[in-house]
Parts: structure tokens; sequence; C-alpha cells
């Protein structure tokens, strides 16, 4: 595992072009037509791209030489607004910033510190190896043998159904929800189902039915009993009350030949279906 | 041979068929002899693998006979049964034989189906008939391994408990 | 034995540990030999399988001699991993536990909810608390699931030695 590791070194190479690594950009900073804006893309923000630059120029990133990294940097920028490139609002805000380091390094250092954190780079020399770091672990974990792809584990074979655990339940408790419910004051009185809107004409309905299904003493389907045109209420009303003229023994459900279900005036015994 | 077949059905999360394995298998001369070994796989198993054949295919699932071990493994720890579901038995129980409508009376809300199933997969309650009352309603009562797993010997032994009956 | 052993890891979707294993064996004599079967599965497999020591555990996988004919059979290989989805897993994975304004700051651009999702979506990444800090920001960590992906024994294996950074 150790090899491959070696192997991983984040560098420029992971930017490509046509599938060539992009490590032979002219110095001079000669732009290819076509390349500024995929190599733009490829970076996820200006911290990388100016890490990126650093690398290329083979720059130390704990002494960087901010004028030139500046000067390349604001090309790029340049390069991009030239040919009408979308940049995010930090690129802009990066080049501000290296801006701000590159006058605080005029400065005179002030004689009452000589402390190293004074230097105005320390702070973005540790962002760009923050960075640094993370292309280094991202690079390890992409080496790291993937399940799917460097390997497949086994996916679990089923096995017949398990008893199954008994639950956690005494005989006490079930006597003591039964003591409960045997106290419990008010019981809902056995539900029946009633008809709330008379409106709708469900009587009506059923003897429309009747005189529909007497008019000829055959099976009829239940498309053929249906109220043509009907609504989502005329069907809901129309089946209820179908369903009422079965119940009542108005009607009878019976099966024809091809087993589908029909709707008959009962005449003939042998053919009603029990309900 | 053996093993090319053992890598691709333990390897799959769906069964395999004859279809797709040909379409593995097929086009090198190597694996000419898959199909003999898919049999002989189909007649004696692997170890603790028996070759099943399924909807889709053939996959491979372990031998009923560690079942014993495996429970062991898989079967969770025991729970206890949720409020709801310790009502509809108590009530079955004390009440048998007894109808849906009736439990959700005593109970003063609906019966899910969810809860019913779940009294039968334990094998305490099943339907012994049906009421002759409009449509019919199954009656319910508790069965022989319900009283064995709370050591009743008959229903009588259930603790009397006093309320106000009036149903 | 060695039956008994590999229809337990033949049957579990996680890797098992010794001390699971042990719960499982140990009341039953004649399961004593348990260990030294472990051990010889641990250095020859069975078959297409190898013993890999995973996530605090060991499972199976199939031997990579067949891992051309497996490719195969799973045609749809996963997506590989983007970049940014790569570097923040990297930060979570390195850095845990770790906020989500940490992770920015280690890459130096804001992480996309998507990316977040994504790494939840594959199991890899949860929330394991808050920092107690104004927002109490969530802290992310890794998961078993993300070790099992990348075959690793425990976090203390991913790779520290750091390579030629200044590259």
């Amino acid at each position: 595992m150790s090899n491959a590791i070696s192997e991983v070194s984040p560098s420029a190479a992971l930017i490509q072009v046509h599938g060539q690594p992009l490590e032979t950009l002219p110095d001079g900073l000669f732009i290819p037509p076509d390349a500024l804006e995929l190599l733009l893309d490829s970076f996820s923000g200006p911290l990388e791209l100016l890490l990126w630059l650093i690398r290329r120029n083979r720059m130390d990133i704990r002494d960087i030489p901010v004028a030139e990294v500046t000067r390349q940097y604001l090309h790029y920028l340049h390069e991009a607004r030239r040919r009408n490139l979308e940049l995010a609002a930090e690129y802009l805000l990066m080049a501000a910033w290296l801006a701000e380091i590159k006058a605080r390094m005029l400065l005179p250092v002030p004689p009452v510190t000589d402390d190293e954190d004074f230097d105005p780079r320390l702070e973005l020399a540790r962002r760009l190896e923050a960075l640094a770091i993370v292309q280094w672990q991202a690079a390890v974990l992409h080496t790291l043998p993937q399940a799917g792809r460097d390997f497949w584990t086994i996916y679990p074979a089923p096995h017949p159904d398990l008893p199954l655990a008994p639950p956690l339940v005494t005989l006490a408790d079930i006597v003591n929800v039964w003591q409960a419910l045997l106290l419990r004051p008010t019981r809902k009185p056995p539900s029946a189902h009633t008809l709330t809107h008379p409106h709708v004409g469900l009587r009506q309905r059923m003897a429309e039915l009747l005189w529909h299904c007497h008019r000829e003493p055959r099976p009829w389907s239940f498309v053929e009993i249906l109220p043509p045109a009907a609504d989502r209420l005329a069907l809901a009303v129309s089946l209820l009350a179908l369903l009422e003229l079965l119940r009542q023994q108005a009607l009878a459900l019976v099966e024809d030949a091809e087993g589908r279900w029909r709707v008959a005036v009962i005449d003939a015994e042998d053919c009603r279906v029990g309900f | 041979m053996r093993e090319a077949l053992l890598a691709l059905f333990l390897s799959s999360a769906e069964p395999l068929s004859r279809e797709r394995l040909a379409s593995i298998f097929d086009d090198n001369p190597d694996c000419a002899g898959w199909e003999a070994e898919l049999d002989a796989l189909l007649a004696v198993g692997e170890g603790p693998l028996q070759l099943a054949c399924v909807a889709g295919g053939y996959r491979l699932q372990i031998h009923p006979r560690h079942n014993v071990l495996l429970a062991r493994l898989h079967v969770e720890a025991p729970r206890p049964l949720s409020k709801a579901t310790l009502e509809t038995l108590a009530v079955i129980a004390y009440q048998q034989p007894v109808t849906r409508p009736e439990i959700e009376h005593w109970r003063g809300v609906t019966v899910s189906t969810q809860i019913m199933q779940q009294l039968q997969d334990r094998g305490w309650i099943v339907v012994a008939g049906h009421r002759e009352t409009p449509g019919r309603p199954a009656l319910w009562v508790t069965t022989s391994q319900f009283l064995e797993h709370f050591s009743l010997a008959s229903l009588a032994d259930l603790p009397t408990v006093m309320g106000a009956v009036e149903g």
C-alpha cells in the first residue's frame, strides 16, 4: 500500500486539458486558446489557483514571492475577464488580499516586534498549506481500495425465516390492561354508517337502477348501468345504490362465463351468489 | 469453474438467470463447463450454502440446518408489545370469541390490520369461525400457544378482573 | 465448525467482531474451536472468498483474482467521486469531528449542501453532536460504512505519512 501512496503527488498534473497534463503550460504565461476556461473550471476556488501557480513556479509556500505570484494571478484574472469568463467574487477578494500583503511587505518591520508572526504572508501560507494537506489526503483516499471498484464484498446470503423472539409481555400486563379497559368511563357506541347527504338522490338512483335492469331480464355489466358521463359523486351514489339493492336482495351479482361480475334481476335461483 | 460461479452468486444482490450467466461466460472458452457446474451446485450446494431456484433465476442461500446458529446472530432482543397490541390481546383473551368491531368498541379506537397480523404471526390468536350477522364478521380466539406462553393450563386460569361490566 | 463460521459471515450484512462471534459461540461447548478456525479462514480464505479485517471486525469479500469476471457482472460501476467530494470526505476523515465551517476553512471554498448530502446518502458521514460554540454547529464524523467501503480496519489505518506536499 505504501507503494501506491508514494506515487501520489498531488500536483498540477491533476489538471488536464484534452487529456494532457497541463504541467507543460509554457512559461511567459501563454495560455492556449480554450485552455483558460478548462483550467479555471478545474479549480474549486482562488486558493487552489494560487497553490497551482506556486507549485508550477516551484516556489516555497513558506517564502512566497508575493509580487511575482500576484502578477501571475492577476494575469489569469485579466485573461478571464478579457474572454468574458465568469469568475466567482472570491477570486477578486483573493486579488485584494494579495495586493494588501504586497503593500505590507513594503513597509518597514516595526522595531517593537521581532515576532515572526508579523510576516504578512503567514496567514496565506497557512491556508495554502491546509489546502495542500487536504489535496494530499484526498489523493490518499482515492488510492485506497474501494468496494465495487477494486474489490467486491459478498452480498449477504438470504436465510430461511428465523423464529421470532417472543415479545416482553407478562400475564400481569394483559390483566392490567384489561382492568384499565373495564374501568374506562365511556365507550364509543358500535359504529353505524349512515348517509348524511340525502339530497344526492340515493333513493332515486336505486329506482333508476332497478328500472334499468328490469327492462331486459339479462345480466348487465357495471359499465352499462352507470349513468352516462357521471362525475365522482354520481358514480359513488350509483355504487351505493347498487350495494343497497344487492343488500336488499332486489338485485343479485352473477358471474358470467368469462368469470366477470354482472348485475341481474333476481329470478333464477341457481345463479345467485350468496351475499 | 465452481469458484467463478460462486464468486458471481455471492457478490450479486439479485438472483442470476441462466441467460445472465451465459452472457457472462459464453464468449470465454475456458468457461465452457459452467452449466454442468451450475447443475452440480443446484444438486448438492457448497458448504453452508444451497442454490435455490427463485423468480428471476438462482441465488445462494444459507442451508436451514444452520438456523439455530443464525437465529443467534439475527434475532433481535425481545421488545415489549405496544399498548395498542396489548389492549387488543387483552380484549380477545377476556372476551373471546370476539369480532373486530367488538374489539374496537372495547378499546374505543379502530384496530389496525397490522396489529391483528402481528398477533397472528406470533401464533397467539386465530379465527375460530364467523358470527352469523350481516357481514359475517370473523370471530377471534386465543390459541394454545397463547396459553403455553403465559403458562396457563386453560382460559379458566386467566385471573379474574373486577370492573363495571356492561359491555 | 468452519461451515458454521462461514454461515454466519455469509448471512451478515456488516463485519462481525471477535466479541460478537464469541457471544454467539461461547456458551456452546461444541463450538470451542471457532477461534482457531477463524484464524485459518483469515490466513487462507475459502474457495473464492477471503476474510478481510475491516471496521473493527471481519467480513467476507471475493478474492481479487475474480475481479475481471465480477466486472462483467457489475457493469454499472459506481460513479467516481468528484474532486470536491473527495476533498470534503478527506477533511472529515482526517480531521473528525469537524464542523462545516472548519471543512470550508481547510478547503478554502464553501462546501455545497449537495456534497454533504451525497456523503450522507452513501452512509459515509453522520452528525455526531454539536460544538458548544455560538450557533452550535454540527460535528461531522465518518461511519463504519466509510471504513467498510475503503477497506480500513480502523481510522488509525488512514495513511498519515505526508508525501511531497510542496510537489
